[in-house]
């Protein structure tokens, strides 16, 4: 083994001048070292290149440095192609930062930095080289679901020429966006608007486009996924997309029990569809003409403000346009989007009525009309709160944003979680909302969690940009600090795939059965055995821990790397 | 597979109390699938062992080893060179494995560091079912897959207890009533005909282990 | 009450754990005397017998700073060893080991002082338990 | 001087932050202009909200982002404002000044990422902000526990035993012109109070509001989780007037209790007031040496897209962390865009 470089970073004057002037005779005792270099601050670029043309004369094959914290190195040496001779898995940093040795006694102090030196330079002999590797990457996405977020994304994409595969279950494009007529903010027709979006998609040449068309399975990881989709006609067409965007959107369901099974008990969408269809008053419905229009909201998903934002854009609309008396029941009124609150404001000015609820509304039909007793909770005095009645002849009842039934399926086949709720992944701020727990799937929109129109568009955009930065260079290049498995200890007990966050981790037949046969197995010499993508490999070591067979090594960390950071000298004791 | 679980580490102390110098031998096979006695739990059981015996001041000094499949005579006799330096062996594999052990180590004291506990499936990774207890003589052709004679807490063989109440089991809550799920499985193969078959007593004195040791015997393997 | 510097080894996670230690550096604050930190990628990395290995070879106590529930980088790792320490507290117990000489803190990226406070609490209960009677 | 780079971001805040790492990987090379002495800007000013697990605050998302750009070699001018834009779109020279010091950048396109600030509670003059000692903001409070790590009475340094939280100063309020909601606050100062209650079980919390906001996937599991808490009470109204008693330094308030169905006074020994969000103090400034108008709101508007100039985060309009940096990921796809010259 070569000798070990030392760099002392004094990291712009935090280590003063005389205390490395005693730490030089500590050092100089070791017999590994090769060299000492002092610099003011190593995390400069001029500093890292001095680094590297010093380290091509030496005959050092790896090095420690004696500063502050491995991060700050670790992730300039590791992202900017740090050119030396030297791996950058092969170095150690001694962080005599740490624990405020400068609280100490000089002494003592002086003692507890050479341990720390000493330790660094057990873990850098122990330290193996890591190489990177690079596969080709071909510019070809799979979109699954065309509704509005998966629309918006194949436009983006295939605008930056990228072969994009849009698959939709339904004949028609556009998903749940199908049911919204006008948009909030400047009462827009949105059906022109998505008939737009949609003839744009079929136009585009960059555009694959499948409906009626369902993904059946799924293999391989970045970059060399394998698509197996299945068309109404039951042909199957097999599809190699890099990346995968999952927005399968969400369902709306409503809960007619009772009286809300009553023929004038409308959903948001089919009031809307009537609003966008009836051109001036009266309005008509079930046969019958409708003065008074009631909202009831907020009875299933509290936490989702859609409803807010329809009943309040309707009910301006029904309020302007068809002169009728719009009640808004709700639990609160969720204005948190832009210029909801405006929008409020004027639907109050305009003569709709709010009620905030706390017990459900009680309802019953009085002569043909539906009669509504709820709480006047605007008074103050408590006995001056009166029952108030209202009678209306239509009720506008909230759907409930269930998960899309097809997300367990989509989750199986991906090999991506679900959430409590049903929804796709849980909510984890690392993820940040697009990101799925595979590398290369994004999601967006409903399927993860139903939220605005102007809100999706952004995701899709954010999505885009994802995308286009794995798709950018035609290669993705990773370093191999991954986990690896042994084939020989493996013992088939599925652990690992189980536990994977990632799922990088597939049972395959690639170990060697034979071991005559060392070159290119053949496939029916091939052994199953636990593998590791490296390309989907986070490098966490969740699998290295429950491996039972300790088959699994985590190659940047493996168990002597933690034994001696824990100060147990490996050798002495194997 | 055979599944089984890690005896409690005070039983295995008071086994190997006389010894100051014990082999723990893992087993890389069923018991590795059921994280009872792999690599790694050879490897937390031998710091435990170390620890308690070094709390109460009488060190103890342990050897790992784990083999592929330690109810093979090849691979047990691996162990060999290691068992010549050790005073016991403490062995983390199913009750065969042990045994296999103490056929080819006459001399050497060998204790079991796991109980083993069924043959079973993984119904989720940390749960596993037993599913089938050897009888020597299949039924699970005639009870639509579903095995009575592990599943069912009386072994019945024709329709269950009068104890089976909503799917469960009377003598296990939590578990299901198999003949409920026989029940079930047949009629969703429309194939309740099969329950009118009446399956006759078991033998279990002459195809099952009442009748003494059992074996297999293939004269045209025989070498 | 004995009177010694327990031995401590703190095992940092790099998302939470490790970040937060370099804030208490950086502010300078106390740490116990006697500390040995161990850096690992994700809690998930951290095995049982890595934490028996180190109460084996002399360490009084182990302390873990792992990401708060719902916030690991990987998703499931703090849940994973928070599994493997409920199945290690279950052997201490056996071996007649107080299993507060395992613990498990939970930390953000910025939770430099929390971290500290945990550390210091930790090395007072140590003393209080007085030195690990298996090392 | 005189230096060039593809993109100039205006602000330091999580938005330029996530836009400047996001344009390195797709290849451009970018410059921030940031006003403090260092990056970060607001949401770097936030502690961890964890309670017995996370609670989604996202300041750890901030704290990981801030120290990749610190070790990404993006080139950052602090203490540096900009003061004029010449040329024309693909072709700008931005002058900034930094101290006494002038600089011109040559760029392509711009991106504002000018943020936000708190607004300003002294302005709701009925709470007393300012005056009374023991009404502090929401971001005063998160600045004690980063700093200090604790909850104390800035009267008497004692924590506090019984706290108010008033929502909306500064948001949904036509007496002030605020005609908007801050979007983030009502989930915000939740967090704040769980992750107070997990710390110091005795402190008693009021939580006085108008309508809960929803705020993403496992809000309604959070808010469950409060409303179940009995430390918590949540009164929907809004108080009218805080009274001050110099003799014990406690606050006197007066509100609307709809349990009790009258207006009551109530004495809490300290209140948080959960400030909303306003534009930036420099958006005045910043509009017109780029040429932008303003929304109804007073938030920046985007201008068209051909002009290279982009708004991310905040600016344009309340946002939370999360949403900031989503935001900031879909102006580097647009800037992108713009810079490869597609449309």
């Amino acid at each position: 083994m070569g000798q070990i470089a030392v760099f002392i970073d004094r990291m712009r004057q935090t280590i003063p001048n005389s205390f490395i002037e005693k730490l030089h005779p500590i050092i100089k005792e070791i017999p590994e070292i090769g060299f000492i270099s002092v610099e003011e601050d190593l995390t400069s670029s001029d500093a890292i290149q001095r680094m590297s043309k010093r380290l091509e004369q030496g005959s050092v094959d790896r090095m420690i440095i004696i500063g502050g914290s491995p991060k700050n190195y670790e992730s300039s040496f590791h992202r900017f192609g740090f050119t030396t001779p030297l791996n950058p898995y092969q170095f150690s940093v001694a962080n005599i930062k740490q624990q405020s040795l400068w609280n100490l006694p000089e002494e003592e102090s002086l003692k507890k930095t050479k341990e720390i030196i000493l330790k660094s330079i057990r873990i850098v002999s122990l330290s193996k080289p890591i190489h990177t590797q690079t596969i080709p990457i071909n510019p070809e996405v799979l979109i699954i679901g065309g509704g509005i977020a998966g629309i918006s994304v194949a436009l983006a994409l295939a605008q930056s020429g990228i072969h994009v595969n849009l698959i939709e279950k339904e004949k028609v494009l556009g998903g749940g966006m199908n049911e919204l007529r006008i948009f909030y903010q400047d009462l827009g027709d949105a059906q022109k608007w998505l008939e737009e979006k949609i003839s744009d998609v079929t136009s585009n040449q960059n555009i694959n486009l499948f409906t009626q068309t369902e993904l059946i399975y799924l293999k391989g990881h970045i970059g060399r996924f394998e698509a197996k989709v299945r068309k109404f006609d039951e042909t199957e067409i097999i599809l190699h997309p890099s990346l995968i965007v999952v927005a399968t959107g969400f369902k709306r369901e409503i809960q007619r029990e009772g009286i809300f099974a009553h023929r004038r008990v409308v959903t948001f969408s089919e009031i809307e569809k009537l609003i966008s269809e009836t051109k001036a008053p009266p309005l008509y419905w079930d046969g019958r003409e409708i003065q008074t229009v009631t909202f009831i909201i907020d009875r299933v998903n509290e936490d989702i403000k859609i409803d807010s934002i329809n009943a309040i854009k309707q009910a301006l609309l029904l309020q302007n346009r068809f002169e009728c008396q719009v009640i808004i029941l709700c639990k609160d009124v969720k204005v948190s989007s832009d210029g909801m609150e405006r929008l409020y404001r004027r639907a109050r000015q305009e003569g709709v009525i709010f009620f905030k609820y706390e017990e459900p509304p009680k309802l019953s039909l009085v002569n043909g009309q539906f009669q509504i007793d709820i709480k006047d909770t605007s008074v103050i005095k408590k006995e001056d709160q009166w029952s108030v009645s209202i009678l209306s002849d239509l009720i506008v009842l909230s759907e409930s944003f269930k998960p899309n039934p097809s997300n367990e399926k989509i989750s199986r086949l991906l090999g991506i979680h679900l959430g409590d709720n049903g929804f796709l992944m849980e909510d984890n701020p690392q993820l940040l909302r697009i990101r799925s727990n595979r590398r290369g799937i994004f999601i967006l929109g409903g399927c993860r969690f139903p939220q605005t129109l102007s809100e999706t568009l952004i995701e899709g955009n954010a999505v885009s940009e994802e995308v286009i930065r794995f798709l950018r260079n035609g290669t993705y290049t990773y370093e191999l600090s991954v986990a690896e498995v042994d084939p020989q200890k493996c013992a088939l007990c599925y652990t690992c795939p189980r536990v994977c966050p990632h799922s990088a981790i597939t049972i395959e037949k690639y170990a060697e059965r034979n071991i005559y046969i060392t070159y290119g197995i053949p496939e029916q010499n091939q052994w199953p055995a636990a593998k590791v993508d490296p390309a989907a490999c986070f490098g966490c070591g969740i699998c290295v821990g429950e491996c039972p067979a300790k088959a699994i090594t985590l190659r940047h960390q493996p168990d002597e790397l933690i034994l001696t950071q824990m100060g147990i000298n490996y050798k002495h004791n194997s | 597979m055979i599944k089984a679980e890690q005896k409690p580490i005070d039983e295995i102390l008071r086994s190997i109390d006389p010894y100051n110098k014990i082999l723990l031998s893992g087993c890389g096979a069923c018991v590795t699938v059921c994280h009872a006695g792999g690599e790694k739990e050879v490897g937390l059981l031998a710091s435990a062992l170390r620890m308690a015996r070094k709390k109460i001041g009488k060190p103890l000094e342990v050897l790992e080893a784990t083999a592929p499949r330690q109810c093979e005579p090849e691979f047990a006799l691996e162990f060999s060179e290691m068992i010549e330096k050790v005073e016991a062996v403490v062995s983390l594999a199913c009750g065969v494995g042990v045994q296999t052990l103490v056929r080819h180590f006459p001399k050497m004291p060998i204790f079991p560091g796991v109980n083993t506990t069924f043959l079973g499936e993984t119904i989720t990774h940390g749960l596993w079912e037993e599913r089938c207890q050897a009888c020597g003589n299949c039924i699970l052709d005639k009870t639509g897959g579903i095995c009575p004679i592990s599943r069912c807490a009386k072994q019945l063989l024709n329709g269950p207890c009068g104890g089976s109440s909503k799917g469960k089991c009377e003598i296990k809550k939590e578990a299901d009533c198999a003949w409920q799920l026989i029940y079930d499985r047949l009629n969703a193969l429309g194939q309740l005909h099969k329950l009118e078959e009446i399956i006759p007593a078991k033998r279990w004195g002459v195809e099952s282990r009442d009748s003494g040791l059992r074996r297999i015997i293939r004269e045209d393997l025989k070498i | 009450m004995v009177d010694f510097d327990p031995k401590i080894i703190a095992f940092c996670c790099d998302q939470s754990g490790y970040p937060s230690l370099d804030m208490a550096n950086s502010l300078r604050l106390n740490f116990p005397k006697n500390v040995e930190i161990v850096r690992v990628p994700c809690g998930g990395r951290i095995e049982a017998h890595h934490l028996l290995r180190a109460l084996e070879t002399g360490a009084d106590g182990v302390i873990l700073f792992i990401c708060y529930e719902e916030n690991c980088q990987f998703l499931r790792g703090n849940l994973r060893v928070k599994g493997r320490i409920l199945y290690l507290h279950k052997i201490l117990e056996k071996i007649g080991i107080e299993k507060e000489r395992i613990e498990v803190c939970y930390l953000a990226t910025n939770n430099g002082v929390k971290l500290i406070e945990a550390l210091n609490r930790k090395a007072e209960e140590l003393k209080r338990l007085g030195p690990n009677p298996c090392k | 001087m005189f230096k060039k780079s593809d993109v100039v971001i205006i602000g330091g805040g999580i938005s330029g932050i996530t836009s400047a790492l996001e344009l390195k990987e797709l290849g451009f090379k970018s410059t921030i202009i940031e006003k403090e002495a260092s990056i970060g800007g607001l949401s770097a000013s936030f502690c961890c909200k964890a309670s017995e697990s996370c609670n989604k605050c996202f300041s750890c998302v901030v704290d990981k982002k801030i120290f990749e750009i610190n070790t990404n070699k993006i080139n950052i001018f602090t203490n540096t404002k900009p003061i004029a834009l010449n040329g024309s779109p693909g072709q700008y020279m931005l002058t900034i000044k930094r101290g006494k010091e002038k600089l011109q950048i040559e760029c392509s396109a711009i991106v504002i990422a000018s943020g936000i600030e708190p607004y300003d509670a002294t302005k709701k003059v009925e709470y007393g902000y300012g005056r009374f000692k023991n009404v502090i903001t929401a971001k005063d409070l998160d600045e004690m526990l980063r700093k200090k790590g604790t909850i104390i009475r800035p009267s008497d340094g004692k924590i506090p035993q019984n706290v108010a939280f008033f929502q909306c100063v500064g948001s949904r309020d036509e007496s002030i012109g605020n005609l908007y909601c801050s979007q983030v606050c009502c989930a915000y100062a939740l967090r704040l109070i769980k992750s107070l209650r997990h710390n110091y079980p005795q402190i008693m919390f009021t939580f006085l509001y108008m309508d809960i906001q929803p705020a993403g996937i496992s809000f309604k599991k959070f808010l469950n989780s409060c409303q179940a808490d009995k430390g918590i009470r949540f009164i929907r109204s809004l108080p009218s007037k805080v009274y001050y008693s110099p003799k014990t330094e406690n606050l006197r308030v007066r509100f609307i209790n709809p349990d009790i169905g009258d207006v009551v006074e109530e004495i809490f020994d300290m209140i948080i007031l959960s400030v909303g969000i306003s534009p930036g103090k420099e958006s005045n400034q910043i509009s017109q040496i780029f040429g932008l108008s303003f929304s109804e709101d007073g938030f920046l508007k985007e201008p068209p897209y051909e002009k290279g100039i982009f708004l991310a985060g905040a600016c344009k309009g309340p946002k939370d962390i999360e949403r900031s940096i989503i935001d900031a990921k879909s102006t580097a796809f647009k800037v992108q865009n713009f810079l490869r010259g597609l449309n």
